[in-house]
């Protein structure tokens, strides 16, 4: 039976960023009451990046929180013992790219970048994991220019053909491409995931003082966030609703997009068929921590059981996509 | 002694070393008295003031007023600038009555008793012939006006002791004989001492009891002169022997003091 | 007619906003320039017609949270401004410090008063009083030195503490600079709370203009830019005409 | 001894910089302050000696774009002060739309400049400019406003025309607050140059932090913050000797 | 007529309704003339001066000066203001040399003959006894001294009109009197067109060859004298019956006019 307010507990939880389609499942955990039904009263606010959500976690200012698993390994090889640990995975496949216009010589081949101009905002997180997928690729870099472009002039720059790529999440980038009158075939994402890469990407994360004391609380936001990931993926176009009653100044077509691709690309990926949705593999885990080795200077790295617990996961059967 | 000034020394410092405005300078005012000092221009007279208020204390000497040591501004004075100095932003008559917002205890009861205060301020400015000009900006008076507002603010709060530094400086003869005859009134009924810087040496004599030369720059006292005629004084005194001898040796002691450096 | 128009000061404000609105649609269509860089007057109308209610309410929200700020900075910068002119030693230790902060971008600070203060109007409210608080400190501190010593002794001839030569002549004094800082800073309280607002904030004019930005709907980034501006606009008339009744004696003359 | 010490103009900022530091690293350790979110100065030491090399390249290139930028603000703001306190029309015509403009976050407008000028110094020294001389118009045009008729009229009885007025009376009446606003010119001049640095540069303080933010490198950005303050300072400094070389006769008095 | 004023009326503006300060005011002076203004305090005389040289406009009634009808401030005139008001940026030998970087044909020249114009300006300096000040800030003077400094800012570039608005009201009678022998100098040697506004009537009788007399506010002139001494006139003639009894006819003038508004 569903508890009267006063007695929900209150949760706390910060996005990645703005209310955007791929933050859908979210909202839908909420519309649908599946939150309440747990016991929980959620309150989700914007984030400003993937990575600022991770402090907010960590310092207790939030409960809960949407970020990069990847900043969160970083993080806590510099803070070993922040309360932070991500505890359900949402985009099995990061959606970090490198983003380029065939007109100007980029292919689907990482090595096509040789040469080539690459605008890249230095907090990008794709721009983040260059080191790593440079290595993974086995690209040369020696000619290749880094431009520093920030966000609000990335996309335009390659629209301009002033670069030749760009940083950035593939959801977003080739959307904002398109908006900009870019033809569909001329652009092409060079999805790092796919070339060697082998990360994951953004993941719930919980501050982990306070999910000793309330475990319950946690175990509940997983199933109810389970479900509403599953009636997002089952049901995107009603999903969209959800976020576009939250943020008036969406396109509901370009959000549904963002959202499609999301599921399709990043979030129901062949693993998550089998291994079901939230869940990580040790393994992988420790070899991408190895792999971001590269990257991020890191002379002690987090073992992968810090960065991840999965002791808040329902039963694989319970977590299947669909 | 209610104003005793004991070998006063002041020197402003400058680029080019230091000024000394007054050496030595020795003096001093019984309670009740009207003192007038008369000196050639630029000889220390305004210094002398500012050093009597406790605006500026004395490289050496001894100031005592009230019978106390001088050791700072002093709130039991009114004192009229030798420029009006009226603040722009205010009307004429909250220039007046800017000391009643400072000084104790009027600054306690002026928010009980603001009727009668500003009625007190209105009669004076009338006194001075300014009645209906309250209301106006000093910018709107003329420079005379503003002179005799400049004299108003000095006496709103009865101070006991009052410093006017030419106050009646930019008023034609006939104003100016007025208020001669106004401050002469107010003298003989409230008794304050008062020290009165002037040029007008038939001002000085009418007004004073006693009057002080001051010699040039380094400024001091050469002279001391006690003014003999009773009180009240009529203004035709002014024409008859004495006074006008009185004014002639007044004039010789400045003529002088101001050869001494030339 | 045009050139008497031209020169009343009546009519000026609106023919300024006219001629700036017209030559900035002509540079975007002769320059061509791509609508996600600059898009012209006429598309932003039409982002600012077809969003006019998410833009209302953020701009409410901004415009409040801004206010907030305003006041926090215009009673604060008073405050420190008197402080900072009542010593010299205070004068010389806390004014290097506040340049020193004021050359740090605020975005900086925001981080930290999210982790104390969660996300939403009071990390604005704090933002904007940051930024705004300085001009008013400087001016107020200036207005105080420079009294000229003539005026500030009429005051201090009659007994005055310098709490009363300040408040007395050193406030009215600087009044008109007081107002010129509060130009100044209203406009920096809303660079403050929209800074803050892009990047801890449900709601308010940052807000939206980084969800826009995120989708690439520049014009309506440029329709909040210009809901920004009009709010200036509006807060500095009202402040313009504070002034007017209060300062009317420093304005008696003026370059005629 | 303290307390004479604190009382001194020439030790103050030292003292209270030194006061300043020790609370902050006080506060941090009593409050457990995360060193992600605010890095003790002892931390932020570390950081500046570690990185010394990168950390001085960078901030020569912020000091230059921000300086050129403010030189700009100087001229450009001193130049449409005399033109707003010129006319009344002027004033009225383009006061609101500058205050409209100032309400902007630069931010905004760095896109634009990027697409026009590329990457690199141009950008920030535009926007340092663009940031900067709102605050010096202010100031000189309000010095002008306020002149004393009756000083005026001791240059217009000469039949001096209005430019002698203005630089002759104008000008040096309004210097020390036109002092006063190049400190905060200067201080918004920096914030104008970083910010323009994180959207578009390759070198510069504000590329530096942004860099470090993305590796987490939390001491690096606040090393980045103090460079900053520390280079305002200087600059202050530098502008307190002019102005005290050049305003002497108005701080004669001040409160003392 | 150098300077004529034909019917000027000329009210200021104000809250309370507009201040009438001079209405119906007719005068004319020749060139080189040296007349004097006299009557009470606030009676428009300041205003007066103000018409003669542009700075305001009548609104009603014709101003001429040199033949030229006058709409706006006039270049060939030097004015010494009643309130010295001298920039307190400026040392006082830049203050003197202020009227040379405006006026023409010496602006032009100031650049290259600095050294004379600066010697010109130390020259008139020490004519008035402030030899050594010019170095000094304004604020750094004495009240007389600013107002000796005042009165050699208008004499810096040759004015053909010199208006004098109480020049020597705040000094001693000696220095105001080796100032009146300067001004009869002066006056003698450049034949400049001179209007004197003074409350000392000795001063007026000794210095013009013609006298106004101004009524009480809304002003205007009630009575003109020639004054019959022969130039140039040795200090002593103030003491000579015929003096003193033109004075004595002013004086009774303006306790007229005073009374007619009272
Ligand atoms: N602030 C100052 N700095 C330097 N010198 C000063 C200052 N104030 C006054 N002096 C000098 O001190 C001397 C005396 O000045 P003071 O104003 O006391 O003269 P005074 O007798 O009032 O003259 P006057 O009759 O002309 O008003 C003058 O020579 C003047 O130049
Ligand atoms: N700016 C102004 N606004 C309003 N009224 C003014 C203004 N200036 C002068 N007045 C008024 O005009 C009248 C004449 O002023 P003016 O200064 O000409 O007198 P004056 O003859 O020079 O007097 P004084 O001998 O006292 O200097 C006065 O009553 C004064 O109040
Ligand atoms: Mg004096
Ligand atoms: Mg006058």
């Amino acid at each position: 039976a569903p508890l009267a307010a006063e007695d929900l507990t209150p949760v706390r939880f910060t996005l990645d960023w703005k209310f955007e389609g791929p933050s859908a499942p979210f909202f839908v955990a909420i519309d649908n009451g599946y939150f309440e039904d747990e016991g929980l009263d959620v309150t989700i606010d914007t984030g400003a990046g993937s990575r600022e959500a991770i402090p907010r976690v960590a310092t207790g200012a939030y409960e809960m929180g949407f970020g990069d698993l990847n900043a969160l390994v970083k993080f806590l090889a510099d803070q070993p013992d922040a309360a932070v640990e991500g505890i359900f995975m949402v985009y099995d496949k990061p959606p970090f790219a490198v983003i380029g216009r065939k007109s100007q010589g980029v292919t689907e081949d990482p090595k096509s970048l040789e040469g080539k101009t690459l605008g890249a905002p230095p907090p990008d997180a794709a721009f983040g994991q260059w080191a790593a997928f440079v290595d993974a690729a086995g690209i040369d870099t020696s000619d290749i220019t880094i431009e520093n472009v920030g966000f609000p002039v990335r996309e335009p720059m390659l629209a301009q053909g002033k670069v030749d790529a760009i940083f950035g999440y593939s959801f977003s980038s080739v959307l904002n491409l398109l908006a900009q009158g870019v033809a569909e075939d001329d652009i092409v994402a060079i999805m790092m995931a796919d070339n060697g890469l082998d990360l994951y990407g953004n993941a719930v994360m919980v501050n982990t003082e306070w999910a000793e004391a309330n475990p319950e609380a946690v175990e509940g936001f997983v199933r109810a966030l389970v479900k509403g990931l599953q009636a997002t993926v089952a049901d995107p176009e009603t999903a969209i609703k959800s976020v576009m009653s939250r943020n008036e100044i969406a396109d509901e077509a370009t959000e549904l997009a963002r959202l499609k691709m999301a599921i399709a690309d990043n979030i129901v990926t062949e693993a998550v068929e089998t291994d079901g949705l939230g869940a990580v593999d040790m393994d992988r885990l420790g070899a991408s921590i190895t792999q971001l080795q590269t990257s991020f200077d890191m002379p002690n790295p987090p073992a992968p059981e810090r960065v991840f617990d999965p002791a808040y996961l329902p039963p694989v059967e319970d977590r299947l996509p669909n | 002694m209610f104003v005793s000034l004991d070998g006063v020394r002041l020197a402003y410092p400058s680029d080019y070393g230091e000024v000394l405005a007054l050496d030595g300078l020795t003096m001093g005012i019984e309670e009740g008295e009207f003192a007038a000092v008369v000196g050639p221009s630029g000889c220390g007279k305004s210094s002398l003031m500012r050093l009597a208020t406790g605006l500026h204390l004395p490289q050496s000497g001894a100031i005592r007023v009230a019978d106390k040591p001088v050791t700072g501004p002093l709130s039991i004075t009114g004192m009229a600038f030798q420029n009006p100095s009226l603040l722009p932003w205010r009307t004429t008559l909250a220039n007046v009555m800017l000391p009643l917002e400072i000084v104790r205890p009027h600054r306690r009861r002026l928010k009980h008793e603001r009727t009668a205060y500003t009625q007190k301020a209105e009669d004076l400015l009338s006194l001075v012939g300014l009645e209906g000009f309250g209301a106006r900006f000093p910018w709107q008076l003329s420079g005379g006006m503003q002179q005799r507002a400049n004299l108003c603010r000095a006496l709103i709060h009865d101070p006991v002791l009052l410093m006017l530094d030419e106050p009646f400086g930019a008023l034609d003869a006939f104003t100016r004989e007025e208020l001669w005859a106004v401050m002469q009134d107010l003298h003989a009924q409230k008794r304050f001492t008062v020290i009165l810087v002037t040029h007008d040496l038939r001002e000085a004599i009418y007004l004073a009891d006693k009057i002080f030369v001051m010699s040039a720059r380094p400024g001091r006292i050469i002279s001391e002169h006690r003014v003999p005629f009773p009180r009240p004084r009529p203004m035709d005194i002014t024409y008859e022997r004495e006074f006008v001898d009185l004014v002639q040796e007044l004039r010789g002691e400045i003529a002088d003091a101001r050869k001494e450096v030339a | 007619m045009i050139l008497t128009l031209l020169k009343s000061p009546r009519a000026a404000p609106f023919i300024y906003a006219v001629a700036l609105i017209i030559l900035w649609e002509l540079a975007v269509r002769i320059g061509d320039m791509p609508v996600y860089i600059l898009p012209a007057p006429s598309v932003i109308v039409g982002a600012i017609v077809k969003y006019w209610s998410p833009i209302l309410k953020n701009s409410l929200v901004t415009l409040w949270t801004t206010l907030a700020g305003f006041l926090l900075a215009l009673v604060g910068g008073l405050a420190l401004g008197l402080l900072v002119g009542w010593s010299k030693a205070i004068y010389s230790g806390l004014y290097p410090l506040m340049v020193g902060f004021n050359s740090i971008p605020k975005v900086a600070v925001v981080p930290i008063l999210v982790i104390w203060f969660g996300i939403g109007v009071v990390p604005a409210i704090i933002t904007a009083f940051l930024i705004a608080f300085f001009p008013v400190v400087v001016n107020v501190a200036t207005g105080l030195a420079t009294i000229e010593p003539e005026t500030e002794d009429v005051l201090r001839a009659l007994g005055a503490s310098k709490w009363d030569v300040m408040t007395k002549i050193g406030i009215p004094r600087a009044l008109p600079y007081f107002f010129g800082s509060l130009k100044i800073a209203i406009t920096l309280a809303f660079v403050g709370s929209v800074v803050s607002e892009t990047i801890a904030a449900n709601a308010g004019l940052g807000h939206m203009m980084l969800a826009a930005q995120s989708q690439f709907n520049v014009p309506l980034v440029f329709a909040g830019l210009v809901m920004l501006a009009v709010e200036g606009i509006v807060m500095y008339a009202v402040m313009a005409e504070i002034e007017k009744r209060t300062t009317g004696w420093a304005r008696r003359g003026g370059v005629r």
